[in-house]
């Protein structure tokens, strides 16, 4: 037998929800193996279950042919399956080192921690696969793909052969996508056989060698990568036919807008990070933000939301200038902005679905009358809300935010931030982390809303949703706008050297 | 003998001038006939009855009393308060069930006593150390200045034995109950050497043991021989700090307050750095006031308890005080028994 | 000269149960879990340390150092409580160590009834007595300041931090302790029973806390008393934080509380300060903790995770 | 099923069955550490259904079966605590954990003995004035911390220590430094200053109960008020559940965390007049805290940080603290009291354990009935 993995008729229940139901999966030795699902399909449960973060209610598990119970992630360690996960594990105030040895640490007397020999060791395991890092350098200093490596690393230090990556992508820079898929690549002719957790089809047909497909906990089948489309695997993962190309009706840009003139914003630490940007967004019109994570797209749309004070310059809608107004007079003004962390940014979780749904408009008729609530009016709004754009729920209005699925949860913002019938609409990485159907639906929703008239500034690191549902693309570079492109007429290519500073050679990847 | 049966070495002492009321010594009772009851009872403050100051004579004399009269255990009991807000209910209590005394230890007591004695004008009540004037309240109050005096010559003996020139007093709270100890210490010490210096220092709390062996080690620290301190358990830590330094080679010494406190200062076998106490008999008031009671000899009003009726002294053994100097010290008390010496009551820093 | 020399002495002195039971506090929030529980588990060791030493005073001159691990031990099983309830149970662990607090009034008090029949221990005759070192008190400076008249286990508190920062930096089990309270998921990830260094964090801060209230009450009072602790543990609290996590730190912040509180008692000393009241001096101190937590707050992160239950299904 | 049963298992029910579990609980546990170490715990139940009702089991159908003086020194000893109680509900319902609600307590009582102490005016100016500046003083005290959390990120709970401490040195060193205080009282507050009336105590057989109560049941009203049906409530909970999505939406979040703090200082501070100017009629000196601030936090969470639960809680924990002398008077120590209490707190803060029992409970009977 070739496998290494076997999971055999895998069941794991949460309260109230069967996570996986009687899964199959099965890896052999220097494959590539892809896993797919939508949010909530049980891929992450069931990795865990191969992690040993949790034990499945029913089902076996071998591990190159013997039978195993993996109670905790030290056995999994020990059967040499190694993972590197959605939300990175890594102690930020502790050097690279630190984080890779962490749990098997070498040592010398008295129970000290030998760092010489961590070091030592980091920096031999980094080299073999040519993973530049510094040993001695702190995570919170260190950028969000060096720190991939330091947990792929941590995998190998610990001599795994089962590497499981989840979502491993999400997060990263083109540049760096394509660094990693050819490490994952070299990992395979090495031998180590490799799980690919993986919302993104593109990246399955190139680097995967199958691919088991979830829905709803249940195993919907397992193909030969080779042998099927994109549009194939998108059918299995949803269970009905999936279009990628938005029906987009062309149409002639109305009148400006939005006009940003000059404006200068400052990041976090201090530094301008958007450097004398101008921008003109029009009625009707989506213009897709592209650019490499940190080109201040992020605070480009804190500044025009806001969140964060302008240096210098102006953003005018309608020909007031917003740039001195606080948060809630920009709202006001008829500024919708669905945030990109949505957890931290649009909701309150432990409010109920309706109070969310008027996080910004609570105070004001009619849902609030001399500082008195209307719950009445509030339901109300609710009802229509989640009716308009198929928010789901287990209790109703009155479910409590964190206990919604992801997709509904931004369903929700989106339906809010719509509804208020802003004006100029930020959509900030409105699909980071859904699935194909929930995407499509968010996508459908923009479009529409652009037949409605309004001007919608579309931030994504993806360039296939730039360039799916844009009329117009800026592309951001260092803070400043360094290229306006006609979708029609332009490609990934081209948009991929202005991101990465017309193609310079070696600053794409600071 | 009626006095109460107290550890104190003092207990044994005869009862030679018992305290305002009259000896019933007639009034024994055989042990078989079932005496005549009175039901007492004991309103703490937040202390309790074992608080080895106040609460626990006052509580002492009260059994002392119950033993002499073979009063039963049920009609002696104690209610003790969780806070200040529990004076007034707790006094209620007694006084809802009729109890012949109601005693309450300490100036803490005044406005609840004040308050329930007007409410319970048939109930009959002892309150220690401050004055209620009610007809149904007894009110004992001591002349601690006097006590003070003789203990403030032990001190200045004591020192100029030994070649000092340095003693200290350390007050609990400094109002003018504590500033009579005050008074009267220094007034004894510089009776016998008017150039000793009496260093003075309040710790601003009467249970803060940790401040009071600080202001002990700073008074040792700046010279001081002997440390005298009317302080209840602020005072304990004081006894620690001598008991430290004693058992690392120093000469140092502490006067005890309100009881003899000379076990308390014990470091090794029977040696205790207690040089002698200013004895302050609370537990004779309420004995006297309790056998007033029994013998339906209530009068209210304020008792004195002085020298002149032991309500304070020294105790009657001091085995760190030679005999010559209880012998003078003695003779002082006898001239401020017969007011040839005039005692004051209020500290030099003050006039 | 003299004076100053006194002063550092009991600041000294004053110091040592601060340091003791803030490291108990460090090792506790270092691994994730919030202790505000100190105080409690310092009444805990205090009663038991008095109680220890008062039963075997007469049969031991030990009695007072095996009253200290008497504190030491009984401090760490109440502190199992709050590991319990915090780690297994996810209860919120602010609360739960306000409930501990709370629990420990009660306990000691309602223990000191049975056993004494008294609101209190019995006061013990000795506890721990000052002692001046032969030669070593006589080197210019630091002779008069930390060898005369001073507690052995004020050596014993400035060995702990000295032990507690080798542990807790240099160590595997420092470097798993730690990570614990920044990011349990990734400790759990490594193989690395997150629970478990909890416990020991918890237990540690509670055998330390036990040994901090036994060292305060056989130095600086004479019995166990209600009073005995009077808020100690919330100011090893306080200086842990404001030593920023860090032993060395938390040395410092606890000399200055102890400096500035023998400085209250001897400000009646200076002739310029003669004026202020006494209650000038009893608040200044933390007057001044809140004035250095804001002046530092910029910085002042302590464990990410600490307060927060650990949960392997978070992400 | 019996209706008990059910009752245990609905889950939504947990709110109100795992508070009974943890009380039912705590009392168990005592009377078994009673029983270990030689004390009868009939005595404790005794004293304190004595306290609670004024009815005294020892004298049953005598005359003195009944005093009604119990019942108001009962609920009088409930007053202060409901106050802390609400005002550390109020701050956890609005993400704040209040730890300093003994030192918005004493500065309450400090400011309201000040006011009606000097100030001679008629009674319907002068009470409200002085509860007014009892509460400004809470908030006040409140403020500090607040503000500090929200301007520099300090944590309230070690600022509210501090601010405990400082609350009552200088407490002490005002109220000593008032015209005719000694050194541990103040002189007495004007009776038109005070909540103290001749008719509740001539109701209750001459107890201190006073016209406070009023107060802290509008106060309950306020605090259900603001937090459920205000917009004003709805942005401190938003604030409080999470500042980054609130500041999105347009709230200010610095200036709601301080209000937040403000007025939960408030309702302590009254909490400090129901003892300045009703339990007593002077000002304290303090030898150290109290534990308001304490009982208050053992109240909100047994009530699960809403006003009638508050209010319910506020009851028992009064009780159990006014037992305690009767309970010492019957040989008990008192100290079981506190022990009950402890527990309470500590099983309210275990609820998750309980409603994981629970739940594993209605697991078994579920495959059981199968
Ligand atoms: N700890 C948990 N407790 C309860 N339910 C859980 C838990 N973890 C996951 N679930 C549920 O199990 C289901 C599968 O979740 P899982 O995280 O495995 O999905 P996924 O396929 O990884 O989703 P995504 O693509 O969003 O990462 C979801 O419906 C989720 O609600
Ligand atoms: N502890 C939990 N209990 C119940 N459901 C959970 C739990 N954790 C996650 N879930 C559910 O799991 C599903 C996927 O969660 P997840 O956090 O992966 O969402 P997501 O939208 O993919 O977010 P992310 O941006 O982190 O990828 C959602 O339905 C979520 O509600
Ligand atoms: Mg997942
Ligand atoms: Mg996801």
């Amino acid at each position: 037998m070739d496998y290494v993995v076997e999971m055999l008729n895998i069941t794991r229940d949460f309260p109230g929800i069967r996570a996986n139901d009687d899964i199959t999966f099965q890896l052999k030795k220097g494959e590539i193996h892809a896993l797919l699902g939508e949010n909530g399909a049980g891929k992450s449960t069931l990795m865990s279950i191969l992690f040993g973060l949790y034990l499945p209610t029913k089902g076996r598990i071998k591990i190159k042919g013997q039978e195993v119970q993996i109670h905790d992630p030290h056995v999994a360690n020990q059967l040499g399956i190694g993972m590197v996960h959605q939300h990175f594990k890594l102690v930020e105030n502790f050097t690279v080192a630190e984080n890779i040895v962490l749990g098997s640490e070498p040592k010398k007397s008295f129970g000290r921690l030998d760092i010489e020999k961590a070091r030592e060791g980091v920096r031999e395991t980094s080299d073999k696969y040519g993973l530049k890092v510094d040993p001695d350098a702190r995570i919170e200093d260190i950028s969000v793909g060096i720190q991939q490596r330091v947990e792929i690393l941590k995998m190998l230090y610990r001599q795994a052969d089962i590497l499981i990556f989840d979502e491993p992508t999400a997060v990263l820079t083109p540049q760096e996508i394509d660094d990693l898929m050819a490490i994952m690549r070299a990992f395979a002719k090495e031998g180590k056989s490799i799980i690919l957790i993986t919302h993104k089809l593109k990246e399955i047909k190139a680097v995967a060698d199958t691919c088991t497909v979830l829905r709803r906990g249940k195993q919907v089948g397992t193909v030969k990568v080779d042998d099927v489309s994109e549009k194939d695997l998108a059918e299995m993962m949803v269970g009905r036919e999936v279009f990628f190309q938005v029906d987009k009706p062309p149409r002639e840009p109305g009148d400006k807008v939005v006009e940003i003139k000059d404006l200068v914003v400052k990041s976090n630490r201090g530094l301008e990070v958007v450097k004398h940007l101008s921008l003109d967004i029009h009625k009707g019109e989506i213009l897709g933000l592209a650019g490499i994570d940190g080109n201040g797209q992020s605070e480009l749309v804190e500044a025009l939301s806001g969140l964060r004070p302008v240096e210098s310059g102006q953003i005018i809608l309608n020909g007031r200038d917003l740039a001195p107004y606080s948060i809630r007079e920009v709202t006001e003004a008829g500024v919708g902005h669905i945030p990109q962390d949505r957890h931290k940014y649009g909701l309150v979780l432990d409010f109920r679905l309706d109070e969310n749904l008027v996080l910004q408009t609570y105070y004001q008729a009619p849902f609030s009358k001399r500082g008195v609530l209307d719950q009445e009016k509030i339901a109300e709004k609710s009802q229509q809300i989640m009716e308009e754009f198929d928010v789901r729920t287990g209790g109703g209005a009155g479910t409590v935010a964190r206990s919604m699925s992801g997709g509904n949860q931004q369903k929700a913002i989106l339906g809010r931030e719509i509804d208020r019938s802003p004006a100029f609409l930020i959509a900030a990485q409105p699909t980071r982390g859904l699935d194909v159907g929930a995407i499509e639906y968010i996508h459908n929703r923009l479009v529409a809303e652009r037949e409605k008239e309004r001007a919608i500034l579309l931030v994504s690191l993806e360039l296939d949703e730039i360039l799916n549902i844009s009329d117009r693309i800026a592309v951001i570079y260092e803070g400043k706008i360094v290229g306006i492109l006609d979708p029609e007429k332009t490609n990934e290519k081209e948009i991929g050297l202005l991101m990465s500073g017309s193609g310079k050679a070696g600053e794409a990847d600071e | 003998a009626s006095q109460p049966a107290a550890e104190e070495p003092a207990a044994e002492e005869p009862a030679a001038e018992e305290p305002a009321a009259e000896e019933p010594a007639a009034e024994e009772p055989a042990a078989e006939e079932p005496a005549a009851q009175i039901r007492v009872g004991l309103v703490t403050d937040t202390g309790g009855i074992d608080d080895k100051s106040f609460n626990q004579g006052t509580w002492e004399g009260v059994l002392a009393f119950a033993a002499e009269y073979g009063i039963e255990d049920d009609n002696v009991k104690y209610i003790q308060s969780e806070s200040d807000a529990d004076y007034i209910p707790n006094l209620s209590t007694f006084s809802d069930d009729e109890l012949d005394l109601i005693v309450a230890p300490g100036f803490l007591f005044f406005d609840a006593l004040t308050e329930v004695a007007a409410l319970y004008p048939d109930q009959k009540y002892l309150l220690i150390d401050s004055v209620v004037e009610a007809d149904n309240v007894a009110s004992a109050v001591f002349a601690e200045h006097e006590g003070s005096f003789l203990v403030g010559i032990a001190a200045a003996l004591k020192a100029q034995e030994a070649g000092e020139d340095t003693v200290a007093f350390l007050g609990g709270m400094d109002f003018d109950l504590i500033q009579r100890f005050e008074a009267g210490f220094e007034q004894g010490v510089w009776a016998v050497d008017p150039d000793m210096t009496v260093l003075v220092d309040y710790a601003g709390s009467f249970s803060d043991s940790q401040k009071g062996q600080t202001i002990a080690s700073k008074f040792f620290d700046d010279g001081a021989y002997i440390v005298y301190h009317a302080a209840g358990g602020t005072g304990n830590g004081a006894i620690k700090e001598a008991k430290d330094r004693v058992q690392n080679g120093e000469d140092v010494w502490v006067i005890g307050v309100d009881k003899d406190q000379y076990e308390d200062g014990i470091y090794e076998g029977d040696k205790s750095v207690i040089l002698t106490s200013m004895m302050k008999r609370v537990d004779v008031a309420s004995y006297t006031v309790a056998e007033q009671v029994l013998n339906g000899e209530f009068t209210g009003g304020v008792l004195t308890f002085e020298l002149s009726n032991d309500g304070v002294n020294i105790p009657q053994v001091n085995p760190n005080l030679k005999d010559e100097w209880v012998d003078t010290i003695m003779a002082y008390k006898a001239k401020a028994l017969s007011g040839e010496i005039e005692i004051g009551m209020v500290p030099s820093r003050l006039q | 000269m003299n004076t100053f020399y006194s002063i550092m002495t009991l600041t000294l002195i004053f110091a040592a149960p601060i340091i003791v039971t803030g490291l108990g506090g460090l090792f506790s929030e270092r691994s994730g879990v919030v202790n505000i529980a100190l105080e409690g588990l310092m009444m805990i060791g205090a009663f038991s340390a008095a109680t220890v030493t008062v039963m075997l005073e007469p049969v031991t001159a030990a009695a007072p150092w095996i009253g200290l691990l008497a504190g030491a031990f009984f401090g760490g099983i109440i502190a199992l409580i709050h590991a319990y309830a915090s780690i297994d149970l996810k209860a919120d662990q602010v609360i739960s160590g306000t409930a501990i607090n709370l629990l420990a009034i009660g306990l000691t008090i309602y223990f000191a009834q049975i056993f004494f029949n008294q609101q209190r221990t019995d006061a013990f005759s000795r506890g721990l007595v000052k002692t001046t070192t032969p030669v070593l008190s006589e080197i210019p400076f630091f002779g008069p300041i930390l060898f005369t008249n001073m507690y052995q286990t004020v050596y014993l508190a400035l060995l702990i931090v000295v032990v507690t920062w080798f542990v807790v930096y240099k160590t595997t089990f420092g470097l798993r302790l730690r990570a614990c309270g920044e990011h349990p998921q990734a400790v759990d990830s490594m193989g690395v029973s997150v629970r478990k260094m909890r416990y020991y964090g918890v237990a540690l801060s509670g055998i330390l806390g036990g040994l901090g209230g036994a060292i305060m009450v056989l130095t600086q009072d004479t019995q166990y008393t209600i009073g005995t602790i009077h808020g100690t543990g919330f100011i090893a609290l306080a200086a842990l934080i404001f030593g920023k996590w860090n032993p060395w730190g938390l040395l410092g912040a606890s000399l200055f509380f102890g400096f500035s509180q023998v400085f209250g008692i001897y400000s009646n000393d200076f002739e310029i300060l003669q004026g202020l009241p006494q209650e000038f001096f009893y608040g200044l101190p933390y007057v001044l903790t809140i004035i250095a937590l804001v002046v530092f707050s910029n910085k002042s992160v302590g464990p990410k995770a600490a307060g927060e239950p650990y949960d392997v299904s978070k992400r | 099923m019996s209706k008990l049963k059910h009752l245990l298992l609905d889950e939504s029910k947990y709110k109100i069955t795992v508070p009974i579990i943890a009380i039912l609980l705590s009392f168990l546990i005592a009377t078994i550490v009673m029983v270990f170490t030689g004390i009868n715990p009939v005595g404790a139940f005794k004293a304190l259904i004595r306290t609670m009702t004024g009815i005294n089991m020892d004298q049953l159908f005598t005359d003195k079966m009944y005093n009604a003086r119990y019942l108001g020194e009962f609920l009088t000893t409930a007053l202060p605590i409901t106050m802390t109680g609400i005002a550390v509900a109020f701050a956890f319902r609005t993400g704040l954990f209040n730890i300093g609600a003994e030192g918005q307590l004493m500065v309450g009582a400090m400011a309201a003995t000040i006011v009606s102490i000097l100030l001679d005016l008629p009674m319907i100016v002068h009470l409200p004035l002085v509860v007014l500046s009892a509460a400004a003083a809470g908030a006040a005290w409140g403020f500090v911390p607040g503000f500090l959390k929200a301007r520099f990120n300090v944590h309230e709970v070690v600022v509210t220590i501090m601010m405990n401490y400082t609350a009552l040195h200088m407490s002490n060193y005002v109220l000593k430094s008032l015209p005719g205080s000694d050194q541990v009282k103040t002189v007495k507050s004007l009776p038109s200053g005070t909540f103290q009336s001749d008719f509740l105590k001539a109701l209750t057989n001459n107890s201190r109960f006073h016209w406070g109560f009023v107060v802290v049941i509008l106060s309950l009203i306020i605090f259900w008020f603001i937090i459920e049906k205000t917009s004003f409530g709805f942005e401190l909970r938003s604030v409080g559940f999470n500042p980054h999505a609130s500041r999105y939406a347009g709230m200010k979040v610095t200036r709601n965390m301080v209000f937040s703090m403000m007025i939960s200082g408030a309702f302590a501070g009254i909490g400090g007049a129901m003892l300045s100017i009703g339990t007593f009629n002077y000002g304290r000196v303090l030898v150290g805290f109290e534990n308001y601030g304490f009982d208050g936090i053992a109240v909100a969470l047994l009530g699960g940080n809403t006003a009638v639960g508050v209010f319910l809680s506020g009851l028992l924990f009064g009780g159990l603290k006014s037992a305690q002398p009767l309970m010492q008077a019957n040989q008990i120590p008192m100290e079981i009291a506190k022990i009950i209490s402890s527990l309470i707190v500590l099983f309210v803060a275990m609820k998750y354990g309980f409603e994981m029992l629970l739940r594993l409970y209605a697991k078994q009977q579920l495959k059981e009935e199968e």
